[in-house]
């Protein structure tokens, strides 16, 4: 019965692949990211693409999506999202011949007991620690000291925004000597809706100035509430400031160009399989847009002071604290609302 | 105080939609149709609302744009609930199961045209959202009033509240409603006294549909600025408003308002007053839903539900 | 052969194959249609027949377990569904009661190591029975004590469950390191299907689901508790009048169809696969699949085990369709035109009866 | 001879069953023309096919002389035919006002104008003296007015031939005057009457001719004045029957039911809606209990039978208090209740026939082992009954109840019941809506359970039922009992006194 299907992938199929997580290709965030630097490099090199959603979230789900991309022709696989940690272990013995982009993660199984990365996988993670770091430290230093933080749900790259996201703003609360406070709450959602306007409303109505909002499309209710208000957005992995007049920056992460960079080494012949890496400032990988006309006092060279100090590791952003309330912090005070 | 005045202005974006589609279900289930599609009719109205918007963005001017857009999700949503009425009327059939059908086939719909229509093959369709009145002259000062209704407003506050007066007057005072509602109660009776109780139903139906269909871009335009083909649940909310409402405008309105008030509360917890409650999320989280339930436990007693509501009619039936 | 087509069961088979066949149709043209329009390649027909071999086409011999994998719980959320519209209520809280019985068993066979592990997955998957009876039940005492309308209790508790599993999922994660799933420690056994099908395939969960149909079909059609249950819900009076304790029928129905969502979330959540549980406030689809499945089923617990075998099958096609360049919409909408046709099971059955004792006449 | 009516040949064909096989029916101008047949003849379904409601196989209807075609109900009322339901459709939840004017509503660009409205309904009312309050709800009303309401609404929309299909089933002794009375108003105002009875005292009463029907064919009709009842009923039964109830005097046994000051309070407003009711009813006699409707039979009854609870006094059973039992407690223990409401109570309607007979003994050894039921058992058990009651419908112990006639679903009710065996029998109004025969049948069945040594509790508004059925009398007004009467020598006119609580004595 396997005859058949193989003559057909002959002819045709799709030769990047890119499986989806939970969500949509264009969910503003992970997926969407990537999808753009499949996009990107195919279309500029004249390759096929095609992106497959698996049937539900679960290790098996996301293999035998995988599956149906290789079937399907794929020699290389993207897959978005530390939920594949699992589900990338299986495959990459089990399909030696092709290549996998794992993002934010790195093959391990489900139950962390085994970590193994084999020659054809190249995990990349951010350090969205640094990008949330310099979010923060930019909004304090702009003058601000009512914040907020909405994460889209506590996965590890958005507790990592997070994080860093009130690092970056006790540092400028201590160079300015100014007390800090932000509220910081998991939505447990991505979507756009009503609930989260009405919560953004709501601490904008006390006081928030700004709220970095890491959570997919859920984002766009925290504009339409900023609109509202007449308060600020900080915008996150993309440049998001042509979705609102009140995004004044965004934490990014370089989903995309990354991506697209992993593809170009792929094909040049110089794929890094079996390289788990950590795209940081001193590569560029995360960092705020260059556009700062946003803020009010602070300037591309405030912005370039900092960063050069993230790349020379003179600021060290903590990455792995296991509560926001674990951060050492003294001039800022984080609200916490509901778990972490 | 502020936080009283805040919880009262921000339970209007649940409370008008809730009310419209609501209401919308009321008409269908006075005259005896179950219609479960609301969820699916609400997604299918914002969806060509939307689609609207998206093609022709500088059409008219932003509030004259937008009530042209109601007007076309309502016509998308009363066509769309034909098919709900021929299914439960003609063809007799079982009302949950074209209700069902509609429910499944709006968002897959929104989703296929989307991925033609859109640049890059997405399911979000952008739509430029000018549609906020920041102040309301003079009525924006009003104490109390003025911050809770006239100041970052929309107009379809206005329109549900127009609804809801109309509704309640077509209902109780009029020839329509009079019919209507008997064939939600006892249609052998209409039928005997020569009301075509088909056509009633259809009616009934399609006004369930036309208000649906807007209350699905009344509740979306606010929110985003991007449509994905979702109402997130607020159909079946809003089938929960209709019974909770007891079947009339005046107690759906109530219903609506609780609900959105609750639904406000539930997300203030963050709120400093809220806070120094020292109450834990989840319980912010549930209380909607919760407090319905206790609500519905003390008032529930008599079910005001129409008698007919979900059977097909058939003359021969006792 | 006139009897067996005039047989009202068989007539009603043929109407939901009719439906069927229309869903097919409409689905076909979807695709051309989609097919002409489209900017990427596409291959409708490939797409079609993807279709009809419930995606099969690709992955053969393990799409098939795949297929009864996804079965197992729509099962149980379809007989949940049909169990109750047979004693006359309206189990919209499906959703609720399988994210409920899910999350106790994940829970129980994550951290209830005190029991053996041979025997942990059983009393998992009793667990969830109970948790989801209760949810059930919370709808169904409201009803019969209150009054309450059981469409709206259980979509509130349907909220309700989503809320609570979002929040106890830290009591089955590492706090410390929120992507820390932690995973079963003791599965439904395979039964040797990875063996046939493939690993990740079906599990012995496929015999407990279809073992609970039959279960359930006994019940309702051939004992007397059930004859009491479907006159409760026919007529609840005439049921009081019989002395048959009304209260304990309504109540008794919501526990059952609760439970059997329930279980039908254990059966996903301890079942060989993987699928852990985040916070993310959406509700589960296998809970409104159980509608669509029961009214294909006629809420009949035999035809439910092929409606909802039918509707993974379509699963299954719609997670392969991007292989002939298609997105998983198409089936939805095919689906919601199979639903909608077997609206006019009615009308096609009167046909089908009209025809054939026409020529028996003659 | 000039007929305002003439159908001909009418056929109507139900799966399984010819309910109107080939009938004619003329019907003169200005008479009040009755209907007679057994239960399932056809009269129904031939008045429904007149009113629309059915579209026959075959047959025509003349008008005036003008062949017509009834498509439905608004086609009826435009050619001034307008009918009573025996299941009345009215609206419950309406008020009576708006009822009478729904379909004929006037409006002023679609806004009712009810003010005009009520001012027409008060002068109808007053004019035929019909009694009604035009505001209250239909579901607050007693039948009686009900009924009213439908007369009027037929008024209100000046129809001339007026359908009233077993209007009196459901009326009391004084309403039943009232309503012959009513009728005989309106012929002499021209209007022309359709009247379907079983009782032939009332065609004797008030009708000019009548036409019979047997198993769906048509019999014959014949002059009122120049037929006597037995001819009558003879005519539509195929045989004689027997009209008055044979029955020897009771000879009373022990006690076996016990009432004592039994109060049920009502949940709406102060007054009990039993107060302070006592009796004793022995084995081997027929305790009735009279009264007009609405006086508390209906809850003293389902205090009787554990569907209502008791608000005190005591009900002692074979001399076991089981005042607080269950309902099936009281069923076990050998007290069998044929319901009042056929439809609310005693039948499952989408249930079969053999599914509705054993509801009240499927948990029993004979219909079920281990809890699963015995189908076989159960299908001969059904078809024994229809042979033993003679209980027809479309296709035997498969039919549905729903598609039953009344008088069919009444006599699978009373089969159920007295298969039950019984101690205690609680039988309200067992026989209404039956034909002669099977009221017949089921007198004798009372009577020769009586004999046995059951004890029969017998709630009827039927006096003539009453007087010669019972062997006591109890009469209660206003959920009170006010009288205790010997069937033998009370008479109807002392009866109607108690009843209607102009007299009353103190009880033991
Ligand atoms: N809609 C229907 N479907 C199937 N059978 C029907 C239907 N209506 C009537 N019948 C059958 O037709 C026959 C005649 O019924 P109909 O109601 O006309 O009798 P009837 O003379 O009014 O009897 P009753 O005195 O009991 O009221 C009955 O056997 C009944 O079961
Ligand atoms: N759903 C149904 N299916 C089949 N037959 C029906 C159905 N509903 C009503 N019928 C038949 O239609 C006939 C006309 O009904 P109608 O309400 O006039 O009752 P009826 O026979 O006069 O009742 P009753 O004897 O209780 O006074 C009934 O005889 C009944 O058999
Ligand atoms: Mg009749
Ligand atoms: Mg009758």
């Amino acid at each position: 019965s396997s005859d058949e299907p193989e003559v057909v992938e002959e002819e045709k199929g799709y030769e990047i692949g890119l499986v989806t997580d939970i969500g949509t290709i264009d969910d503003k965030s992970f997926n969407q990211g990537a999808w753009e630097g499949v996009v990107a490099y195919a279309e500029a090199n004249g390759l096929t693409y095609q992106y497959y959603q698996p049937a539900a979230a679960s290790t098996a789900d996301y293999i035998e999506a995988i599956t149906l991309a290789i079937e399907g022709g794929a020699k290389v696989v993207v897959t978005p999202g530390f939920m594949f940690a699992g589900a990338i272990y299986e495959a990459q013995t089990m399909y030696p011949e092709v290549n996998f982009i794992l993002l934010d993660a790195d093959p391990h199984t489900d139950d962390y007991s085994a970590f193994k990365i084999e020659s054809n996988v190249y995990s990349i993670y951010y350090a969205e620690e640094q990008s949330g770091f310099l979010a923060g430290y930019a909004a304090v230093k702009d003058g601000m000291t009512n914040l907020g933080f909405m994460g889209g749900m506590a996965v590890p790259a958005v507790v990592r925004f997070g994080h860093g996201f009130v690092q970056g703003a006790e540092l400028a609360a201590v160079e300015l000597d100014v007390d800090v406070t932000i509220k910081y709450e998991y939505l447990n959602d991505f979507a756009p809706n009503d609930n989260h306007k009405v919560k953004a409303l709501g601490w904008y109505s006390e006081g928030v100035e700004a709220i970095f909002v890491a959570a997919g499309g859920a984002g766009l209710s925290v504009m339409a509430a900023a609109e509202e208000a007449d308060k600020k957005v900080i915008g996150v992995d993309v440049d998001q400031s042509n979705l609102s007049e009140t995004v004044i920056t965004s934490a990014m992460k370089g989903l995309t160009s990354s991506v697209e960079l992993a593809l170009t080494d792929l094909y040049a012949g110089n794929f890094k399989g079996g390289v788990i890496d950590t795209l940081d400032v001193t590569v560029g990988g995360v960092g705020l847009p260059a556009d700062f006309s946003r803020f009010t006092t602070f300037t591309q060279a405030d912005y370039d002071a900092i960063f050069a100090k993230l790349v020379s590791g003179e600021v060290v952003v903590v990455k792995d604290a296991a509560s926001v309330n674990d951060l050492a912090v003294t001039k800022t005070t984080v609200t916490l609302i509901g778990a972490e | 105080m502020d936080t009283l005045l805040f919880l009262l202005k921000n339970m209007f974006p649940y409370m008008i939609p809730l009310t419209v589609v609501a209401l919308g279900g009321m008409f269908s289930e006075r005259s005896g149709i179950v219609n479960i599609a609301l969820e699916g009719i609400m997604v299918f109205g914002a969806s060509i609302g939307i689609f609207f918007m998206y093609f022709f963005p500088d059409l008219l001017p932003p509030q004259m744009m937008l009530i042209a857009a109601l007007i076309v999700a309502l016509i998308s949503g009363a066509i769309f609930s034909l098919l709900h009425a021929y299914a439960s009327v003609n063809l007799k059939a079982n009302q949950v199961i074209s209700g069902t059908a509609l429910n499944l086939f709006a968002t897959s719909f929104h989703v296929f045209v989307a991925r033609i229509v859109t640049p890059n093959g997405v399911e979000g369709v952008k739509f430029n959202n000018v549609y906020r009145i920041p102040t309301v002259p003079f009525f924006s000062d009003i104490p109390i009033l003025g911050p809770i209704l006239f100041t970052n407003t929309y107009i379809t506050t206005f329109i549900g509240f127009g609804i809801l007066f109309i509704s309640s007057y077509v209902l109780f005072k009029t020839r329509f409603g009079l019919r209507l509602r008997a064939c939600g109660e006892h249609p052998q009776a209409a039928d005997s006294v020569g009301i075509n109780v088909n056509r009633m139903r259809y009616i009934g139906v399609l006004i369930s549909g036309a208000l649906a269909g807007m209350g699905g871009l009344i509740l979306i335009v606010p929110s985003t600025v991007e449509y994905t083909g979702v109402v997130s649940g607020y159909g079946f909310l809003a089938l929960a408003v209709l019974i909770f409402g007891q079947w009339r405008p005046s107690k759906i309105i109530l219903a609506a308002a609780f609900f959105g008030l609750m639904q406000t509360i539930s997300n203030s917890s963050g709120l400093n007053f809220f806070m120094s409650l020292g109450i834990p999320k989840y319980f912010y989280q549930i209380v909607p839903y919760v407090a319905t339930l206790i609500v519905l436990t003390f008032t529930s007693k008599k079910s005001a539900a129409p008698k007919a509501a979900g059977e097909p009619y058939d003359p021969g039936k006792r | 052969m006139k009897k067996f087509i005039l047989n009202e069961n068989v007539q009603k088979i043929l109407a939901s194959l009719t439906a069927i066949l229309i869903g097919f149709i409409f689905g076909f043209l979807i695709l051309l249609f989609a097919a002409s329009i489209k900017t990427q390649a596409t291959n409708p027909i490939e797409g079609f027949i993807t279709i009809i071999t419930g995606g099969m086409r690709y992955n053969g011999i393990k799409g098939f377990g795949i297929i009864l994998r996804y079965t197992t719980p729509v099962l149980l959320t379809g007989l949940s569904v049909g169990f109750a519209f047979k004693t006359g209520l309206f189990n919209i809280g499906a959703a609720g009661q399988f994210v409920m019985g899910g999350f106790t068993a994940a829970y129980i066979a994550i951290r209830w190591t005190f029991i053996p592990l041979e025997y942990l997955w059983i009393v998992a998957l009793l667990g969830s029975i109970v948790v989801g009876g209760i949810w059930g039940m919370i709808s169904g005492v409201l009803k019969a004590y209150r009054n309450v309308n059981e469409v709206i209790s259980s979509i509130m508790l349907n909220y309700i469950g989503m809320i609570t599993v979002s929040n106890l999922v830290f009591t089955i994660k590492d706090r410390f390191n929120p992507s820390r799933s932690q995973v079963p420690l003791s599965r439904i056994p395979t039964f040797g299907f990875d063996k046939i099908f493939g690993i990740n395939t079906v599990d012995f969960g496929i015999f407990i689901a279809i073992a609970v149909a039959i279960l359930i079909y006994v019940i309702l059609e051939k004992t007397s508790f059930g004859y009491e249950l479907k006159a409760c819900g026919f007529n609840r009076e005439a049921a009081r009048y019989a002395g048959i304790n009304d209260k304990k029928g309504i109540i008794l129905s919501m526990t059952i169809a609760g439970a059997l969502s329930g279980l039908g979330g254990a059966l996903v959540y301890v079942s060989s696969i993987t699928k852990v549980f985040d916070q993310s406030l959406v509700l589960q689809r296998e809970g409104f699949d159980g509608i669509s499945v029961a009214l294909l089923g006629l809420s009949n617990p035999l035809g439910i085990i092929f409606s909802s075998f039918f509707i993974s099958m379509l699963r299954n096609a719609g997670s392969s369709l991007s292989r002939a360049g298609f997105n998983d919409e198409v089936i939805r909408i095919m689906t919601s035109t199979i639903i909608y046709a077997s609206a006019f099971s009615l009308l096609f059955r009167d046909k089908i009866h009209k025809f054939f004792s026409k020529k028996e006449v003659k | 001879m000039e007929y305002v009516i003439e159908m001909q040949g009418i056929t109507k064909i139900f799966p399984g069953i010819i309910a109107n096989d080939n009938i004619d029916l003329k019907v003169r101008k200005g008479e009040i023309h009755a209907l007679l047949g057994e239960n399932g003849a056809g009269k129904s379904t031939l008045m429904s096919v007149l009113f629309g409601l059915y579209k026959p196989e075959k047959g025509k209807i003349i008008i005036n002389g003008e062949e017509v075609s009834i498509k439905n109900p608004n086609d009826a009322n435009r050619y001034g035919i307008g009918m009573v339901h025996q299941h009345f459709k009215l609206v419950h939840n309406f008020t009576v006002l708006e009822n009478v004017i729904l379909g004929v509503e006037s409006v002023k660009y679609g806004h009712l104008l009810m003010d005009e409205a009520r001012k027409k309904v008060i002068e109808l009312s007053q004019k035929y003296s019909l009694f009604i309050e035009p505001d209250a709800l239909i579901s607050d009303i007693s039948v009686g007015m009900q009924q009213r309401v439908e007369i009027l609404k037929m008024l209100y929309r000046e129809n001339d031939l007026l359908i009233f299909d077993e209007p009196t089933a459901v009326l009391t002794p004084q309403e039943i005057d009232e309503l012959m009375k009513i009728m005989k108003d309106l012929v002499a105002e021209g209007k022309t009457i359709i009247f379907i009875t079983h009782k032939l005292n009332e065609i004797k009463a008030v009708a000019d001719r009548v036409t019979i029907l047997r198993k769906g064919k048509y019999v014959d009709t014949v002059d009122v004045s120049l037929s006597s009842k037995e001819t009558l009923s003879e005519l539509m039964v195929g045989r004689k029957v027997l009209l008055e109830v044979e029955k020897t005097a009771a000879q009373p046994k022990e006690i076996v039911l016990e009432v004592k000051h039994l109060v049920v309070k009502s949940k709406t407003h102060g007054k009990n809606k039993v107060n302070d009711v006592s009796f004793k009813l022995h084995r081997g006699e027929i305790l009735c209990i009279a009264g007009i409707e609405g006086n508390g039979q209906t809850d003293l009854v389902y205090a009787l039978t554990g569907l209502e609870k008791v608000s005190s006094g005591e009900i002692i059973y074979k001399g076991e208090d089981i005042t607080h039992r269950s309902i099936r407690y009281r069923n076990l223990k050998g007290m069998a209740h044929i319901p009042e409401d056929r439809h609310k109570h005693g039948l499952v309607l989408d249930y079969n026939v053999a599914e509705n007979l054993i509801l009240q003994d499927y948990y029993t050894n004979k219909f079920q082992t281990k809890g699963f039921l015995k189908f076989k058992k159960i299908y001969e058990n059904a078809d024994e009954l229809i042979e033993r009651y003679d209980i027809r419908s479309g296709s035997g112990a498969r039919s549905i109840a729903r598609s039953m006639s009344g008088g069919n679903q009444q006599k699978a009710i009373v089969a159920r019941e007295l298969e039950t065996h019984p101690d205690v029998l609680i039988a309200v109004q067992p026989t209404r809506g039956l034909d002669v025969g099977a009221i017949e049948y089921i007198h004798k069945i009372l009577i020769e359970q009586r004999d046995k040594g059951k004890a029969i509790l017998l709630v009827s508004l039927e006096l003539s039922e009453v007087m010669s059925v019972s062997d006591r009398i109890l009469v209660i007004y206003e959920g009170e009992l006010v009288g205790q009467a010997d069937p033998a020598v009370v008479s109807q006119q002392e009866l109607g006194l108690y009843m209607s609580g102009s007299k009353r004595e103190v009880l033991e």
